[in-house]
């Protein structure tokens, strides 16, 4: 597989040099691996900081700014960053008021955190963190590292977000991100494998003819494999799979999300299956978002994060954000 | 044992891990995300600049350090637990300026049994644990033993069904194939035993002969 | 090369559903394919109208809404729409104060889209026309069908949508849209062949470790095929195709573009090169925009449209946008 | 020749592209965009449905009709072009009820012209104008003779260096693939020899004799 880069071992950097030059609202350090809102930190404000492996972009960095997150450390890719990173981040953008870790559900990342969270602490941050465990894929947790993080982390960031530039305190904006947490379900397709720039080939065998159901975001192998599946069949398989593990009592958020490599045209096609399959089951949907904001690469295949709301929860979603990968309202 | 035997060690494991970082890489690829043959080399590469930059005196200073470095530099699941493995190990050998091996061997039972508290998982569950406590048990009887068990312990993780890390996610599936972590803590045990067999090491099997 | 589609002859409807349920600000007719704002026709506003060929997206349905396009007709895949699309959508945009087509230079797009204005005007709509030719990989222009319009496409729309936005007259908006259309140079780089539905399999044949260079946005091959390439090396080929046939006089705006399969991670690295490319050429960047917008399917790959731009046409660039790609200010 | 006649040619023209699709995408994919197989299938299944339901009384009406149905749901380049060339030799051949060889030769050389027209091309740019041409050039010998002509005309089209569609983007590497629209525009020629020996069109060669 061919990528467009200069050597492996520098794709992260040169994609935080070309994310500077592309932003200059944000403040990008690039030698410590930090992403910032560039008017951080923002005053009397709670702050919001996530990170994770590269791979996912825009997740993470690409929701830095007003209404969302305040600041991101992007690992290596595929590799949850270090504590040191998410450390600084966290001096850098708190204002007094403390700030919120969002994690992903992986042990890399939850052990990163977690040493990050001390590091804070001993600096007199006060830090809270809520985790992202969605990915419904996993099913028998307790033999597991437990469910992933994956397309519901963009809700969490988003709602905590916007609660957080409404002023709330830490304590409720950790309370908003958990319920938000709990509230998401994903389910993962994977049409084809994604090629890492330090393997340089795909990283698992998915013949023409076959696709995997139930994939995580890191080019892992997923729950089971199928011959290859019509649009609409596929929505039909991962509607069941969120509302077999968790039916919504109300509306339900909808990021129809794709994987990286597969085109927005046929991504758009497959909400209308989604929505069709969630129509069917009686699910109402009043908010829905396509497009590739939790990506594995050049992974083809998608994956579809149903966050049930209430009003509140809903307020939060329309209420502006300014970031580059989601832009909207003042 | 003194610090130039720990900075061997680690030197050893570097150009270990660089060497066999396509085969770690390649494990990892089958169970889990592609990447442990690069965190390893990115993580020991800084580790073999750090304690030849700043030298520390101790063999628990040197291991404290390469463990601070790990920590800062890998990322993902192994930076913190090799990280914690050798801060730990460090620790627990305190500040002695030379170290015999039944302390390494308790200092390493320590590091082993921090790793297991910090990530929660327990041999059997196909980790570098299943790797790490046959060596620590093991070492008793020399480094070459150890080795030989962590090796032992790396090939026993084939059957295994992951039950932590990446590879738990895959089920059934992650059967048949060597967890990448084992196989890297089997390299970390041979370096071991090659150090103490070069440079001056305790011999194999030699009990508490201290020599360099 | 699997797809995420149902079957190959609904793919555009398929995605046409799924843009109505994801975009309940737009008025979507799937029937005749045509996307319109949900408000029109805006009041004593000039619309602009595009369309082409499938295959492209987010463009040109992903730049229908405020300050950018009024109406988009989407053909089937790499494939121009019909007349009737596009004089349907004019008649349907039109407040009385006229219709501006952008038309992409291909021999089909030209012809239907003259074709629409017949039957428009017939009709009593004023239509005017600005034609993209942007692609600097077509040399020999008087022994070809003319340069390509690419990615130059997404700045006329932008600047053009802006003028009419704030109230231009219809002749206004056509000469603003031709001065952007004049001022914007484009040129493409394929890493993988694209797959069309219709087809299934990629649509040339480009092996390991080889690349094209001059490529369009409907799969077929460019101008040279080379060995495999660094991202550097591709931002310094590309930048040198870019002045030498025009070099500059002001600063100008940076499009690096997706072709649709190269993630994220892959482009923001590319644009550091591209901003190295041309500071080193002295070539000043106000403003960069960087992602999957001028797509070929799923082809991996990357395109640079530079548009030099004055002082009135950052204020356009600048001016608030709301559509589902493009989304800033107010 | 009558309405019946031409709608006879033009299904026998649908079944050509429908069988030939593949080829003619192939074709496509070679010099240009894959699409122009499922296009030409697109356009005379509509053509097909048009003059089936509407049935227009005329060879003119019914080849305008089927000209504004291609125009009306091919798009790109060959929707225009091939509309246009039907929608103008309808137009040529005006109400008469029944039309013969030398009418339906010089209505076809003025929906030809319109293509050229219409398109900028002439023989030589390695389009349908180079089957085009020579086909209606041959009529005056008979559909066969026609047919041959156009055959031999995309086929000839194969060493040319493209100057107009997608094909010229390509330059040189043009040269070397027959193109597409030659190649469909054969098998609009062939179809109406068939459809002249079969029905009831001319016999091959047979001057002004009108039958059916
Ligand atoms: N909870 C855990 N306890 C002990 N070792 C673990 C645990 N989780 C993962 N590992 C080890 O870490 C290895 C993976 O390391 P690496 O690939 O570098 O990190 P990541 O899984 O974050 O990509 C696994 O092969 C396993 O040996
Ligand atoms: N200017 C032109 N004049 C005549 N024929 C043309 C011209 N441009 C393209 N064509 C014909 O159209 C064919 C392509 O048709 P098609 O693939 O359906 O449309 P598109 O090129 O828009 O994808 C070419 O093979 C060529 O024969
Ligand atoms: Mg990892
Ligand atoms: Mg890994
Ligand atoms: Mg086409
Ligand atoms: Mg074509």
């Amino acid at each position: 597989m061919k990528q467009l880069i200069n050597v492996p071992e520098r794709v992260v950097a040169d994609a935080l040099r070309g994310m500077a030059a592309a932003h200059p609202e944000l403040t990008v350090d690039v030698e410590q691996r930090v992403v910032l809102r560039g008017d951080a930190p923002v005053l009397d404000k709670v702050a919001l900081v996530s990170g994770g492996g590269s791979g996912h972009e825009p997740l993470h960095a690409g929701f830095v700014g007003p209404g969302m997150l305040d600041a991101a450390c992007p690992g290596e890719v595929f590799t949850s960053p270090v504590p040191d990173q998410m450390a600084r981040a966290a001096a850098a953008v708190d204002s007094g008021r403390g700030v919120l870790f969002v994690v992903k559900n992986y042990t890399g990342d939850v052990l990163n955190f977690e040493m990050a969270a001390e590091l804070a602490q001993d600096e007199g941050v006060q830090v809270a963190s809520v985790l992202v465990e969605d990915d419904v894929a996993v099913t028998d947790s307790t033999f597991t590292a437990g469910r992933r993080g994956t397309g519901g982390t963009l809700f969490v960031e988003k709602l905590a977000g916007a609660a957080a530039e409404a002023g709330a305190p830490l304590e409720r904006v950790e309370r908003i991100a958990r319920r938000v947490a709990a509230s998401c379900r994903s389910f993962g397709v994977a049409l084809t494998a994604c090629t890492t720039p330090a393997k340089g080939r795909p990283t698992f065998d998915l013949p023409e003819g076959e696709l995997e159901l139930g994939i995580g975001i890191h080019g892992e192998p997923g729950r089971e494999r199928r011959p290859m599946m019509t649009s609409g069949e596929i929505a039909d398989a991962t509607v069941d799979a969120l509302l077999a593990d968790d039916r919504p009592h109300g509306p339900v958020l909808v990021l129809v999300n794709g994987m990286g490599g597969t085109p927005l045209l046929e991504l758009y096609g497959f909400n209308a299956e989604v929505r069709r399959a969630l129509g069917e089951r009686g699910v109402a949907v009043p908010r829905t978002l396509v497009g590739n904001y939790v990506t594995s690469l050049d992974m083809a295949g998608c994956s579809v994060t149903l966050c049930q709301v209430d009003e509140e929860m809903l307020r939060l979603w329309d209420a502006p954000v300014s970031t580059p990968a989601l832009r909207w309202g003042r | 044992m003194d610090a130039a035997f720990f900075r061997g060690w680690l030197t050893e494991v570097a150009s270990a891990v660089d060497e066999e970082a396509d085969r770690l890489t390649e494990l990892d690829s089958a169970i889990g995300d592609a990447d442990h043959g690069t965190n390893m080399r990115r993580g020991f590469t800084a580790v073999v600049t750090a304690v030849g930059e700043q030298r520390p005196a101790s063999p628990g200073a040197v291991l404290a350090l390469a463990g601070r470095t790990l920590v800062s530099t890998v990322g993902g699941a192994s930076g913190p637990l090799y990280g914690t493995l050798l801060r730990r190990t460090g620790k627990a050998l305190g500040e002695a300026p030379e170290v015999g091996r039944a302390e390494l061997a308790s200092a390493l039972r320590a590091g082993v049994d921090a790793v297991s508290r910090l990530g929660g998982a327990v041999p059997g569950d196909k980790t570098m644990l299943d790797a790490l406590v046959p060596a620590v048990e093991a070492l008793g009887e020399g480094l070459d033993a150890a080795s030989a068990a962590a090796e032992r312990g790396a090939q026993a993780t084939v059957p295994m069904r992951a039950r932590k890390g990446r590879a738990s996610y895959l089920g059934e599936r992650s059967v048949g194939h060597q967890d990448p972590g084992a196989a890297s803590s089997a390299l970390l045990l041979a370096a071991l035993a090659r150090t103490g067999r070069q440079g001056g090491g305790p011999a194999p099997d030699a009990g508490e002969v201290r020599d360099d």
